[in-house]
């Protein structure tokens, strides 16, 4: 009983290494940034609203099995090209940010159809497939925003238009939607503002998630994410259903993106979308999720904890060694190193796990 | 295990300690191998004022190298500062995207910190909306004196080498135009040539290279009387070094410095006098007169990223002080020339090409062309002809 | 009850009828004229050694897409008095075909009523229905776990509905199968390939009595299965497979095991039958083994101790998936292994091939393609690259041994000789593996083990895949290199014909443990029941094992 | 069944385009520059005021035009009000109140003479 006891804990200790390791470092960094608790309160909401519906758009291609989707980067640019949009005509506040939405609607569709189908002809190698299929789609993307938007497609704002006369600007000030779902409806506590308007849209999408779960496709999207062989044998159109888990989280990152620049408030027209794919992975990875298994806790964990690693270690490179420039690389370190060790440790952990289902299997040594 | 944790609970207790400084000034530059002269300049305070880690005024940051992807560290590094009651002033310097966000959420919560922009990458009314102060290079007028300074040299021919990622940038785009037109009145012949991004899949090193080899080339086509310019810093290097073994002019570089490009192409090692910028320029200057490059190089004497750091960490202290006051340009002069003995400075208020609006907060500077084994050229006291201020 | 059963049998209707059914697969034949009937409320009994065809025919009964692709079938095949012809298992679901492999087709994340219900789950309707389709309706639970449970209680087992598969012991999983297949409105017959290989007694009991309940209902089953005790248990009739060929049918009153093993391995071995077997018992211990454990997936071995003679040629046989491949990859130390083992009275380390491999032991893997050969380099290259990794054999030192070069030339004249020897066909020693057939790779394999001159070869499936001829040539090899060099060999095989005609004594292994060593000249039913796991001692064992000793 | 279901998808894509224009419609924002210069109006010369404060929309804050200036305010949608109050020695000597529909232009030109003056065309796209 008791060695069974240790066991389930050692396993407990596995299953969530990543998270506690992290909690182990944020012990260290927070008294070492010498920030004050009401500023990292304050930058933890901030972050929490505006990066958790981007990691929630990694989890339906996760239950479809699809591993962390890495292409959600093209939903990133299609929600951009709406902000590009709205900005142009000047369309500001809520109607702004939904008109930009909806126009992101159909070029998220038609981006994530393509991603689907090229990962129906790379399964097992999503991942990577995915990575790649962002900078491919990127390329578009500049394509697309630096020659012919102002000629092809008309966009008039002379503040949005390089005085040559086409090509969109390197930075666009989102002025007119800046945090307007942040402040819709607002709450104080204590100095900390919480943009409820914000929360309640990604609650609204997390009830969206479990409702999904319990349809017919959120069910069919499980078998085909556990196990594809015997999906297709009970006829479930495997490739389809994998191709609309890309399109809703194409779709849903598109939002994301919105949702994020909204609150960031200047869009960099060739940049904003580099790193949402990275940073919402390593955010979700680090709340504790794996390639094949993530709930919603997991975000949440994993934005706050990603991000107060992020907020405090520049500072407490900064203070640790003494300069300023150290700060920025203890910051780079942690990150990125972070996320190479949690994939590790992902796999050092189903390779246990592997052990452990067999273990029953071997002799009695 | 125990003694570390004590060890760095210690020193983060020192970190929160109430220092001497009555007020602190924050700055946020990029890193060595981003900027390394707005860093040095941000040294160059914190020899003079000290560090707040030890009790001075000075707080000292950088934005991450891949500023463009990683706006949402920027702002909260900038908004990071005003988490100390004692701030009173934040210069960003360069001021990259994001930093008006940041600027904005300093104003929301802290409204009596004085925010200063130095080169922002940003348009200038998106930057002006927010900052208290934004300081740029006068590309408008810059685009007519380097043009001006290239014809008082004797250059026949004017080269401008750029690529399409930063002529998709407004100032760098309007001034290539600027030059055009000065090059037609002043009776020069001006040549764009492109050259690969070094941001690009090609690499630093690739269009460092395309630059070594297209430059013997270029002097063979337009002759030994050309002067040359290049927006980006990583082509500046191979086209000195160039330039200086085939004949051919250099007027300034895109951010002028007696570092940017010379010590490199010299092969010559500056890093003893890092922030001595007389010592530098002379030790620049001796190796070029030895190389038979006098009276056809020119530079500023100091650094504009060095001197933006350290000139607007000075005004804003002594703003703070109540012994200036943000917006006079004699007062801003002052606090640069704290920094540059012997170069002077001239600048004047942006004014919007499209509204005709003047900012009353975004000033544009220069400083006057040194030529080295000649001296200053004396263009911070050339009137620039009014038609070139409307030239979009 | 036989009688009863027969008197019936006419009375009920077919379902499944086929006539003259027969399928190659190219050059190769594996099914011919084949001719059955299953009846309503029927139990059939299918037995056969492995590769008698018994796969085939049911993946001809389920529209299994590899039939189609590689030519279809001869014959035809009804349902009722409806000529089918599946081009998937689709369609014969559609006629009320359901099968049950042996491999699960469960998803592991799924409650059993998930996995019964396997894309027909109930639904709710909601509006969203009409915008994106039915998928978007959301599943009405409780009644797929009302309607799951009843699935299961036909059964007559005790599992939870709720309950997830990954936490089901296995023999549970198999029953979440089957009810999947009598949870279709519409199955008629159902076919179940080897259910009770990965039961306990206990369950396997249960299995047989909800078969049996399945089959009052008016569905007819086919039952495959090596446990011939079962299948006498619960078939109405058997029919016997042996190379393709249905050679018995028979009333299941009529049959008995001995009977039965007669018929599925009853045929005269062709190949030349090694006459002189060694039977000195004093012989030296080369190898002992002890306890051995190897966790091989699909081969596990769980408790298996052994000794092998100095000089003998001993095989283990078996049929697949009961471990017997596993004990010689155990031992080299290619999958994580426990025991003991003794080599010349020395212990071997496990797991850990090189040292092994310097004692003196060689393995000619079963995985020819994976393991055994470099394919896309030479035979040079093949013959002696083992050799000069762990001898280093044929490598020049200079320096002291700080700088090793390669000696080609050694190398040419060891490759031409193993080349004559072993009449590999083949231009030379500088072709590709690659481009060789699958006898003469395999004869590489063991020269390259041969190479090594070891004292002790495991041979692991020599002719799995190669023609006639060339097995003939393989065996004569391994058997010469016994007598005449003196090595002792290890060889593991499927085919007990093969097994008998080489080796002096042989091992059968089931369910991971030794069922028995006879020598080669022991009947071969007696090895039947052995592999069979039906007889008397075996059984004992096994019911001890699972705790049920029989005390009367 | 089908036809149904293309019906309702097709309502449903016309309905998001409704609602796309609606957004258009109560999201464009505008520029509202309002001038306190000297005007002319039907050949009278109405002075500028000393000092206006204009609230727009129940803004708190007053957007404050000096003599002869010019500010500017933005709004988005099309329905607007403004509270006007026109300042003589710094108290306030006449409030007006003015509610107005403005079209899809960027950009919109309000006189406060002429509406002083209760003239019609106070408001002009520019």
């Amino acid at each position: 009983m008791k060695t069974t006891g240790k066991r389930s804990f050692k396993n407990l200790l596995i299953a969530y290494a990543v998270p506690i390791m992290f909690i182990g470092l944020s012990i260290f960094t927070i008294p070492l940034s010498g920030f004050s608790p009401e500023y990292l309160v304050q930058e933890m909401v901030i972050r929490l609203a505006r990066n958790s519906f981007l990691v929630l758009a990694l989890l339906i291609p996760i239950i479809a099995g699809m591993g962390l989707n890495f292409g959600m980067v093209l939903g990133a640019m299609a929600g951009q090209i709406g902000l590009i949009f709205i900005t142009d005509w000047n369309i500001v506040g809520i109607p702004g940010m939904a008109l930009a939405m909806i126009i992101s609607i159909p070029i998220s569709i038609f981006l994530g159809w393509i991603a689907g189908n090229i990962l129906n002809r790379a399964k097992g190698r999503e991942m990577v497939t995915s990575y790649i299929l962002g900078f491919f789609i990127n390329g578009i993307y500049q394509f697309i925003v630096l020659y012919m938007m102002g000629k092809a497609i008309p966009i008039g704002n002379p503040a949005l238009v390089l005085s040559r006369g086409y090509g969109i600007r390197n930075a666009i000030n989102l002025e007119g939607i800046r945090q307007s779902l942040d402040n819709l409806i607002s709450l104080n506590i204590g100095k900390v503002q919480i943009p409820v308007a914000t929360f309640i849209l990604i609650s609204a999408f997390c009830f969206f998630i479990i409702w999904f779960r319990k349809t017919k496709l959120g069910q069919d999207m499980r078998a085909v994410g556990q196990d594809m062989e015997v999906a297709e044998a009970a006829g479930i159109p495997v490739n389809k259903t994998r191709i609309i888990s890309m399109i809703i989280s194409t779709v849903l990152a598109g939002f994301g993106q919105i949702i994020f620049l909204q609150n960031i408030g200047t869009l960099n027209t060739y940049n904003s979308h580099d790193q949402t794919g990275m940073y919402s992975i390593a955010a979700l990875l680090i709340g504790g999720a794996t390639v094949s298994h993530a709930t919603i806790p997991n975000i949440f964990l994993g934005v706050v904890l990603f991000h107060l690693m992020f907020v405090t270690s520049p500072m407490a490179g900064k203070n640790l060694i003494g300069s300023a420039m150290l700060g920025e690389y203890f910051r780079l370190f942690i990150s990125y190193g972070i996320i190479a060790i949690s994939l590790v440790l992902y796999a050092w952990r189903r390779h246990k796990e592997k052990e452990r289902a067999r273990m029953n299997l071997r002799g009695n040594s | 295990m125990k003694k570390l944790l004590l060890v760095l609970l210690i020193s983060a207790m020192a970190v929160l300690a109430f220092s001497a400084a009555p007020f602190h000034i924050g700055i946020v530059t990029g890193t060595v191998s981003q900027s390394e002269d707005d860093l040095r300049g941000a040294e160059r305070l914190i020899q003079e004022y000290g560090d707040v880690t030890n009790g001075g005024m000075i707080k000292h940051i950088t934005y991450p190298d891949n500023f463009m992807s990683e706006m949402e560290t920027t702002i909260s590094q900038i908004v990071g500062l005003a988490d100390d009651p004692l701030m009173k002033a934040i210069i960003v310097n360069q001021a990259i995207p994001g930093t008006t966000e940041g600027f904005r959420r300093v104003r929301q919560k802290r409204p009596d910190i004085l925010l200063l922009a130095g080169e922002p990458h940003e348009d200038p009314l998106v930057i002006e909306s927010a900052a208290d102060l934004a300081i740029n290079s006068d590309f408008v007028a810059r685009g007519y004196l380097i043009i001006w300074s290239a014809k008082k040299m004797g250059a026949k021919t004017f080269v401008h080498i750029s690529f399409p990622r930063h002529m998709s940038y407004e100032t760098l785009s309007r001034r290539r135009t600027i030059m055009e037109a000065a090059c037609n009145d002043l009776g020069l012949k001006f040549v764009f040539e492109t050259a690969p991004d070094p941001t690009s899949d090609i690499g630093v090193a690739g269009a460092q290279q395309f630059i070594l080899e297209k430059v013997p080339a270029w002097i063979e086509k337009y002759g030994k009387q050309t002067a040359f310019f290049c927006t980006n810093d990583a082509h500046t290097e191979p086209l000195l070094k160039q330039l200086l073994a085939y004949g051919g002019m250099f007027v300034e570089a895109d951010l002028p410095s007696p570092l940017m490009g010379y010590p490199g192409a010299l092969g010559i090692d500056l890093s003893a006098a890092a922030g001595d910028f007389p010592k530098i320029l002379s030790a620049v200057e001796a190796e070029i007169v030895k190389k038979g490059g006098a009276a056809r190089f020119g530079t500023w004497a100091f650094s504009y990223g060095y001197t933006t750091t350290a000139g607007l960490g000075e005004l804003a202290i002594r703003v703070v002080k109540g012994e200036a006051s943000l917006n006079k340009l004699p007062d801003l002069m002052s606090a640069y020339n704290k920094f540059t003995p012997g170069a002077s400075w001239n600048g004047s208020f942006y004014t919007d090409a499209n509204t005709g609006v003047r900012a009353r907060n975004h000033i544009l500077i220069y400083q006057d062309t040194y030529i080295f084994g000649q001296g200053f050229i004396g263009s911070a006291s050339v009137e620039v002809p009014e038609k070139y201020l409307d030239i979009k | 009850m036989g009688t009863e059963k027969s008197k019936d049998k006419t009375e009920k209707n077919v379902l499944l009828r086929c006539e003259h059914v027969g399928k190659s697969f190219f050059e190769n034949r594996v099914l011919n004229d084949i001719n059955f009937e299953l009846r309503e409320g029927e139990i059939l009994g299918l037995v056969g050694e492995n590769g008698a065809g018994k796969s085939t025919l049911m993946k001809i009964l389920f529209g299994m897409s590899v039939i189609a692709q590689t030519g279809g079938y001869e014959g035809s095949v009804f349902v009722g008095e409806k000529p089918v012809k599946f081009n998937s298992p689709f369609e014969a679901l559609e006629e009320g075909i359901g099968m049950v492999h042996q491999e699960f087709s469960l998803i592991p994340g799924f409650t059993a009523t998930e996995n019964i219900l396997l894309n027909r789950e109930i639904t709710h309707y909601n509006f969203l229905v009409e915008a994106f389709g039915e998928r978007l309706s959301t599943l009405n639970m409780p009644e797929m776990i009302e309607r799951g449970g009843k699935a299961l209680n036909t059964l007559g087992v005790d599992i939870s509905p709720k309950m997830l598969i990954a936490e089901m012991p296995i023999g549970h999983k198999q029953f979440t199968e089957i009810a999947r297949e009598i949870d279709r409105q519409n199955t008629k017959v159902i076919i179940l390939d080897e259910p009770t290989a990965v039961l306990t007694e206990t369950e396997a009991e249960i299995l047989l009595s909800s078969l049996r309940k399945l089959a009052q209902k008016g569905i007819g089953i086919i039952f495959i299965s090596h446990r011939l005790q079962e299948i006498l248990e619960v078939a109405d009739r058997i029919i016997v497979l042996r190379d393709g060929i249905l050679v018995k049918e028979v009333e299941a009153s009529e049959a008995d095991v001995v009977k039965i093993a007669e018929w599925m391995v009853g045929r005269k071995m062709d190949t030349s039958v090694f006459e002189d077997k060694l039977e000195d018992k004093n012989a030296e211990v080369l190898l002992e083994v002890k306890n051995l454990w190897v966790d091989m997936p699909g081969e596990t071995v769980r408790n298996v101790s052994f000794e092998v003679y100095k000089g003998e040629v001993l095989g283990i046989g078996g049929l697949a998936g009961q471990g017997k491949i596993g004990i010689p990859n155990g031992i080299m130390g290619l999958f994580p292994a426990g025991g003991t083992v003794k080599f010349r009275n020395t212990d071997v380390p496990l797991n850990n091939p090189r040292k092994v491999l310097n004692l003196g032991m060689a393995f000619v893997s079963e995985d020819r393609r994976g393991v055994g050969l470099l394919l896309e380099e030479t035979l040079d290259w093949n013959i002696s690259f083992t050799a000069m990794q762990v001898k280093e054999w044929y490598v020049k030192k200079y320096l002291g041994g700080l700088i090793k070069w390669r000696d080609d030339a050694a190398i040419k004249q060891l490759t031409s000789e193993y080349i004559k020897t072993f009449d590999i066909k083949c231009q030379g020693g500088h072709q590709l593996a690659q481009e060789l057939s699958g006898g003469n790779q395999q004869k590489i394999c063991l020269a390259k083990a041969f190479a090594l001159k070891p004292e002790l070869l495991f041979v692991s499936e020599p002719t799995r895949g190669i023609d006639v001829g060339a097995k003939k040539l393989v065996l004569d090899t391994i058997r010469r290199s016994n007598r005449e060099f003196g090595m002792t060999v290890v060889m593991t095989s499927s085919e007990l014909e093969e097994l008998r005609s080489v080796c002096d004594r042989i091992m059968i292994v089931d369910e991971g443990k030794v069922a028995g060593i006879l020598p080669a000249t022991a009947p071969s039913t007696e090895f039947g029941l052995l592999m069979l796991g039906t007889s008397e001692t075996h059984r004992r064992e096994r019911e001890i094992q699972n705790g049920k000793v029989k005390t009367k | 069944m089908k036809r149904k279901r293309l019906i309702v998808q097709l309502i449903l894509i016309l309905a998001l385009v409704g609602v796309s224009a609606v957004l258009f419609v109560i999201g464009k924002g505008h520029q509202l520059l309002i001038d306190n210069k000297r005007a002319t109006i039907d050949g009278v010369r109405v002075e500028a005021y000393e000092w206006v404060n204009v609230y727009v929309n129940g803004a708190k804050k007053p957007i404050e035009i000096e003599e002869e200036d010019r500010q500017l305010a933005k709004i988005a949608g099309p329905w607007h009000h403004i509270r006007i109050e026109i300042l003589e020695d710094g108290k306030v000597a006449k409030t007006l109140e003015k509610r107005f529909t403005v079209g899809l232009q960027n950009s919109f030109l309000l006189s406060l003479q002429k509406i002083v003056e209760g003239k019609e065309d106070w408001l002009t796209p520019r």
